[in-house]
C-alpha cells in the first residue's frame, strides 16, 4: 500500500502492464515527451522509449483507428484521449463501427483488444465543450465495456483489467481525481469487471454513486448519518458494462430505497437504466419511488457558481435521501 | 522530399518488359492475373442473378469493370501483406484467394460464409489469407488499415497492407489523418484510391476540388502515383515498386487507380447520372479483353483461354449451389462473437434468446 | 388528405418549407441530381435550383459544420445524413459540440436554426455497420431537440415544425417506412413537438412505442385484443426531447401497466429514460414493473433469420402484454 | 489552376509601399496597428496577472508573441466580415473591436461579460461585431466558418470569412473536409493557419508530415501563402490580397502564418519542450518592436507610442476593476439561452433549480 495520486496509480497500471506484456504500448496526445497533459504517462517515455509511448498528432479519428488496426493484427493499444469531449471528432466511429464490431462481422475472425482511456466529467471552469460525461453514449453500444474507477485502487486495478482483457474497452477517467491522493496496493492488483463495491454498508438507503461523484455521496452520508439518522449504504458499480446488478439487489432488498448519483446529464443517463433495472429486479422491494441526482440537463456554464449548481452535491444528495424516505 | 509521378500509360515498356523475360513463368503469370480477373468477372455476375432472385439480400456493390485493380495490385503481395477495403469488397477477397463458397455463401446469409452470415457482401473477412474487411463505413477502414501497416512495422515484419477505397471517399476527413500519420511515421502502406470517377451518383469532379488526387501526397511526404487501372500489368507495375518502397524502406505511397465500374453503384441504382454510351466507350477498355489480346499475341491458346473462363464460371455456379444448400447459422450464432471474454451471465446487459 | 409514402411526406414537408422561406435549404449526399439516396428530395432539384438544393462530397463532419456556420449566419440549413450511422464521422461532434452549445456559450447571442434529417433504425439484411438506432446518444444532449414520426401525417407535420424552429433539430426517420403508404393531409399541417399521439385507446395495457417500431406494436395489438382480450392504449411521443409524460401519465393512471417498446438496443436505451419517468411520476399507479422490448444488446447481424430475432417483434410484444399482466 | 507562393518577407517592398503613399493616413494605419497589437499585449499581461491571482479560472492560453497575425489581418476586413477562431481568442475579439470589459468581465466569469460569464476564456462571442467565438474543439470551428462564408455567397453578401486555427489543428481531418467544399464550392474563406511552431508541447515537425502546411492549399484548389507574422505589414500585405480575391472572385485562400508564441500553452504549461534561448531569439522579433522602429523611422515621436502603450495599459487595468466591481450572472441564467425556442415547463426534461 501506498498513498499516491489517482494519476500516478493510473500510470503505474500502464507501467505494469507493458512490463509484463510488450505487445502493450501507448499512443495519444502528449503522452510522450509532455509526459501527459495529465501527467498519467510520467516518465513512461524514459522507460518504453518511443516505440512504446507514443506522440500523436492532433487526429482522433486517425490515431484510434490506427488502434483498432493495431489491436486487429494482435498488438494491445492503450489510446489516450486527452479528455472524452475529443472522442466526438470521428475517434467515436472508430470506437462504434469499427472496434465494437469487428469480431461480430468478422465472425469471430478478429479480435480487437484495445483501451481506450482518458478525463471525463467535468474539470472545472472549463465550460460546455470541456465539461461533458460521455458514459451513456458508450454504455448504449454492444462490443464495448464501461469502466470508471473512483479511487486510486480501482483505477489501477481496473486498469490492468483492462489492458489484460481482449474486448475494446472505454475506460473513463475523472479530470477532477487526477490529482487526489488514494491507498493504492503495490504490484499485482486486479479488479475484475462486473464486481461492483459496496463501499460502506447501511440498512435504511441504497445510494448507488460511480466516478468521482461518489466521494460527493459518501460527503453527504456522513452528513446524513450524524444529523438525520438514516443509514446510508454506498454502492460503486465500478463498471457499467457489464453491471452487477445483484450486489446492489442484495442492498435493495435490505434497505427497501434507491438514490442514483451520476455526473452526467439526467435525461436519458446512466443512472434511467440503472434506475429501470432495480426496478425490474426488485419491484417488490421497493417502498418508494427511486430519487435520480444527476447534472441538470444543460450545456455547462463557466460561471463556478452556475457550474456548482449544475452538478450534483452534498445538498441536493441529502434532499434526495429525505425524499425517498419521506423525511 | 514528396514526388509526384503521374505515370502515363506506357504500354510500350510494360510490353517489354513481359518480352524480355518471356519465360514460361511470367507467361503464367499472365494466365494467372486472366484467371484471377476471370473469377472475380463471373462470381459477380452470378452474385447479380441471385440478387434479382434475391436469394441475396441488403447491399450488394459489384466490382465489375475494376476487376485489373485489385487483381493487379494483390498479385505484388507475398504472405504475411494485408488487405482491407470498402464495401465494395467481392473482387478483394477473391484476389486474396478467398473461395467463391465461402464468399457467396456469406451473400446467402448461411453457415459456411467467410463471416458466419453475421456479415453479408460488405464484410468479407479472412484472418488466414490477410483479408482483413470488407468495411461500411465510407473512409473510415483506412485509419484502420494504417494501423495494421503500424502493427507490421512494430513487430518488424517486412510486411505491408493496401488500404483500397474511392474517389468519394478521398474527401473523407479520416483519409487526410491517416495519412498525414502515415507519412510522419513512415508506414508501410498503400493508399489505393480506386478513381471509377463517380461515388454513388456523384461524378468525382462534383465531390473533389482537384482533378489530380494522386498529387494529395505532397502534403504527406510521400509519392503519389497515377496508373491506368484498366491495364493489369500497368496496375503490377505501379504497385511492385510502390509495395518494394514500402516493404524495404517503409515509404507509404498514394496510388490514384484511374478505373471504371460498368454497373450501378447498388443493385438498386439505375445509373442516370452517366450515358449508355460513356459505359460503352468505357467497355472498349475491358480489362480482361485487354489481357486477353496480350495473351493471344504470346501465342497462347484461345481454348486454354475458355477454358480458364469455364472453370471460374464453374467455380462461380457451384459456389451458389453449395450456398443453397448450406446450413443457416444457428440461432445460437446471435451471442457468440459479440465479445472475445464475454461476462457471466449474471451480469447485465443479459442477452435472452 | 392523399394516400403518398413516407418519403414523399418528407419532401412535401421540405417543399413547403423551402416555398415559404428562402433561408431555408437542403445539403447532403445524391439528395439534387440523384434526387435523394431514399428519394425524399425528388424533383428539389428541379424546383428550387442548385443553390438551394445541394450534392455535397463524402464529408459528414465538414457539410454539418457548414449547416452550423450557415445556420449562426441566418440561414435555415436541412442537412442530410444519407443514414445516421454516417453521423459518427465528426457530424456528431458538429451537432454536440457546436450546434447544442452556441446559443449557451455566447451568451444567446448565436442560434443555430437547423434540421439534421436522415435514415435511422434497421433498413432490413444492412448488417452492423448499418442497422442501428441512435436516438439515446442525441437524446442525451441539451441544446438539442429529437424527433422520430412514425407515419406520413408525423413526418410531414414534424419536419414542418422541425423547419420552422429556432433549434437544432435532430430528425430521425424510419429507413425501413420510407416505401410505407399513409394517409397525409394537403398542404399546411404542422405537428407540435413535445406533444404525444394516443393512436389508439385502451383499458388494461400502455404501451409506448415510436417511430417504425409502433406499427409493430399496433399489429400485435390485434392480437392481443382478439385473442387475450386484454384491451391495449397505443401512445406514440413522436419527439423525446422534449418528451410528453402527461398524456401518458393520463394513461397509466387508467391502465396501471406499461408496456416500452424500441428498435433500438435495450441497454441505456431511450426505453430506460421512459420507464425511469414513468416510475418517477406515476409509481403508486403502477401494479407491476414496467415492460421492456427493445433490440437485443448485439451487433446487428445480416442473416434475415437472426436480424429477426435481434428486433422487437409481435411475438415478443404480445409476451410483454402477458408479463405485465400476469396472464 | 493552384498556385503556391511562397512569399518570403519582403521587407523592402513593403517600406516601399509604406514609403510610397507615406501619408499621414498611412501612419496612422501603422499607430492604429501599433494600438491594437499593444491593446493585446497589455490585456493578456492583466490576464496573466489575474489568473496568478485566480480571479480567473478554467484555461487560459495568452496570445503574446502572436499579435501581428490577428491585427494584421483583422485590419484588412470591412464591416460584415467574420472571424473565427480557436480557444486562444483573446487577440483576436480585442481586434475585432470587443472592450476589454466584456472580455475581462467573461474571464471573471461576471454577468457583464461577453458571454454573460457563461463561455469563459475559450468562448468570446461578439454578434454586431463579428466576433463568431471562441471554439474549444481543435479544428471543430473551421467547418462552420466555410459555413458562415457559405452563408455570406448565398446571401450575395460581398463579405469574407477568416478561419483562424494552429499548426496543430491542421492534422485534423475536419479542416481537410471544410477545405476541399470552400474549393470545390468556392466560398470566401480564408484559411489561417498561425503556425506558432508548436501544439501544446508537439513541435509541428512532430506533428505534421509535411512542413510547407501551406502548399496543402494545392489539393483543395486554392492559391497557399505563406507569410511572416512577426510583421504586421508584411500580414497586412498577404492578407489584402488574399481577402480581396475572397470577396471578389469567391477565392479561398490558406495562409500559413509563421509566428510565436511567447508564453506555454496555458497556464499550466512550463514549456519544457524548447529552449530559454530559443524564445529569446524569437522575442527579438517582436512584433510590436519592429512596427515601433517603423514608426520612429517615421518620425513619429516617441512619446506618442508611449502614450498609445499607457492608453493600453490603462484600459486593461480599468477592466479588471470593471470586472471585480461586476456582479455575477443571476442563477436564472443557467437555464436561459439552452433552446431559442424552450419547450412548455409541463414536457421533459425538465430543470429544476
Ligand atoms: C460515412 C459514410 N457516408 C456515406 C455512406 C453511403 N455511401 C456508401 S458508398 C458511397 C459512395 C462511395 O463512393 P466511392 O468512395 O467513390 O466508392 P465506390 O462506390 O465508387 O466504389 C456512399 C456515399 C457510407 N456508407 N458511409
Ligand atoms: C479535438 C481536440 N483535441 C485535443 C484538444 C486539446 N488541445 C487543446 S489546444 C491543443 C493544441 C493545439 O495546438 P495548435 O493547433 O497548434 O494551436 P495553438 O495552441 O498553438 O494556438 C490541444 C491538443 C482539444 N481541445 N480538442
Ligand atoms: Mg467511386
Ligand atoms: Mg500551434
Amino acid at each position: 500500500m501506498a498513498l499516491i495520486e489517482y494519476r500516478e496509480a493510473l500510470g503505474q497500471a500502464i507501467d505494469e502492464e507493458m512490463a509484463r506484456d510488450d505487445r502493450v504500448f501507448l499512443m495519444g496526445e502528449e503522452v510522450a515527451e509532455y509526459n501527459g497533459a495529465y501527467k498519467v504517462s510520467k516518465g513512461l517515455l524514459a522507460k518504453y522509449g518511443p516505440k512504446r509511448v507514443i506522440d500523436t498528432p492532433i487526429s482522433e479519428c486517425g490515431f484510434t483507428g490506427i488502434g483498432v488496426g493495431a489491436a486487429m493484427h494482435g498488438l494491445k493499444p492503450i489510446v489516450e484521449m486527452m479528455t472524452w469531449n475529443f472522442a466526438l471528432v470521428g475517434a467515436i466511429d472508430q470506437i462504434i463501427s469499427n472496434a465494437a464490431k469487428t469480431l461480430y462481422m468478422s465472425g469471430g475472425q478478429f479480435k480487437c483488444p484495445m483501451v481506450i482511456r482518458g478525463a471525463g466529467g467535468a474539470g472545472g471552469k472549463l465550460a460546455s465543450q470541456h465539461s461533458q460525461s460521455f458514459e451513456a453514449l458508450f454504455t448504449h453500444i454492444p462490443g464495448l465495456k464501461v469502466a470508471m474507477p473512483a479511487t486510486g485502487a480501482d483505477a489501477k486495478g481496473l486498469l490492468k483489467t483492462a489492458i489484460r482483457d481482449e474486448d475494446p474497452i472505454i475506460f473513463i477517467e475523472s479530470e477532477a481525481l487526477y490529482g487526489k491522493k488514494f491507498e493504492v496496493p503495490d504490484g499485482e492488483h486486479l479488479v475484475p469487471f462486473g464486481l461492483a463495491d459496496v463501499v460502506k454498508e447501511g440498512s435504511d438507503v441504497t445510494i448507488i454513486a460511480h466516478s468521482r461523484i461518489r466521494h460527493t455521496a459518501a460527503a453527504a452520508i456522513e452528513q446524513i448519518e450524524s444529523e438525520l439518522k438514516i443509514s446510508c449504504e454506498l454502492i460503486d458499480p465500478r463498471t457499467l458494462r457489464p453491471f452487477d446488478i445483484e450486489t446492489i439487489a442484495k442492498s435493495v432488498a435490505k434497505t427497501h430505497r434507491v438514490v442514483i448519483v451520476e455526473e452526467g446529464w439526467h435525461w436519458c443517463g446512466v443512472g434511467a437504466q440503472i434506475a429501470e433495472s432495480v426496478y425490474t429486479y426488485c419491484f417488490d422491494d421497493l417502498d418508494a419511488p427511486i430519487v435520480r441526482v444527476a447534472a441538470l440537463d444543460v450545456p455547462m456554464p463557466y460561471n463556478p457558481k452556475l457550474e456548482a449548481a449544475v452538478l450534483p452535491s452534498v445538498e441536493k444528495i441529502i434532499a434526495a435521501v429525505k425524499k425517498v424516505t419521506y423525511k | 522530399m514528396p514526388t509526384a509521378i503521374a505515370a502515363k500509360p506506357r504500354k510500350n515498356d510494360v510490353m517489354a518488359t513481359v518480352e524480355k523475360n518471356n519465360s514460361v513463368e511470367s507467361v503464367d503469370l499472365l494466365l494467372h492475373l486472366y484467371k484471377e480477373m476471370m473469377r472475380i468477372r463471373r462470381f459477380e455476375e452470378q452474385a447479380f442473378q441471385q440478387y434479382q432472385k434475391s436469394a441475396i439480400g441488403g447491399f450488394c456493390h459489384l466490382y465489375i469493370g475494376q476487376e485489373a485493380v485489385c487483381v493487379g495490385a494483390i498479385s505484388c503481395l507475398e504472405k504475411g501483406d494485408k488487405v482491407l477495403t470498402g464495401y465494395r469488397d467481392h473482387g478483394h477477397a477473391l484476389a486474396m484467394g478467398m473461395s467463391a463458397d465461402s464468399l457467396m455463401g456469406e451473400l446467402f446469409a448461411k453457415a459456411t460464409g467467410c463471416s458466419k452470415g453475421k456479415g453479408g457482401s460488405m464484410h468479407f473477412f479472412d484472418n488466414a489469407l490477410g483479408m482483413m474487411g470488407g468495411n461500411g463505413i465510407v473512409g473510415s477502414h483506412i485509419p484502420v488499415a494504417t494501423g495494421v501497416a503500424f502493427a507490421q512495422k512494430y513487430k518488424n515484419e517486412k510486411k505491408v497492407t493496401l488500404g483500397f477505397y474511392g474517389d468519394g471517399a478521398a474527401q473523407q476527413g479520416a483519409i487526410h489523418e491517416a495519412m498525414n500519420i502515415a507519412g510522419l511515421w513512415r508506414l508501410p502502406i498503400i493508399f489505393v484510391l480506386e478513381n471509377n470517377k463517380y461515388g454513388m451518383g456523384t461524378s468525382v469532379n462534383r465531390s473533389s476540388a482537384t482533378k489530380e488526387l494522386f498529387k494529395r501526397a505532397e502534403s504527406y511526404n510521400f509519392p503519389g502515383i497515377e496508373c491506368d487501372g484498366m491495364d493489369v500489368l500497368e496496375v503490377r507495375k505501379c504497385f511492385s515498386h510502390a509495395i518494394a518502397r514500402a516493404r524495404f524502406e517503409n515509404t507509404p505511397c498514394l496510388i490514384e487507380v484511374k478505373t471504371y465500374r460498368y454497373r450501378g453503384h447498388s443493385m438498386s441504382d439505375p445509373a442516370n447520372y452517366r450515358t449508355a454510351s460513356e459505359v460503352e466507350e468505357k467497355k472498349k477498355e475491358d480489362p480482361i479483353l485487354m489481357l486477353k489480346s496480350i495473351l493471344i499475341e504470346h501465342g497462347v491458346k484461345d481454348e486454354k483461354l475458355v477454358a480458364i473462363d469455364e472453370a471460374a464460371d464453374l467455380e462461380a455456379k457451384a459456389s451458389v449451389e453449395h450456398s443453397i444448400a448450406a446450413p443457416e447459422p444457428e440461432l445460437a450464432e446471435l451471442t457468440r462473437d459479440v465479445m472475445a471474454n464475454p461476462w457471466a451471465p449474471n451480469l447485465l446487459p443479459r442477452v435472452e434468446l
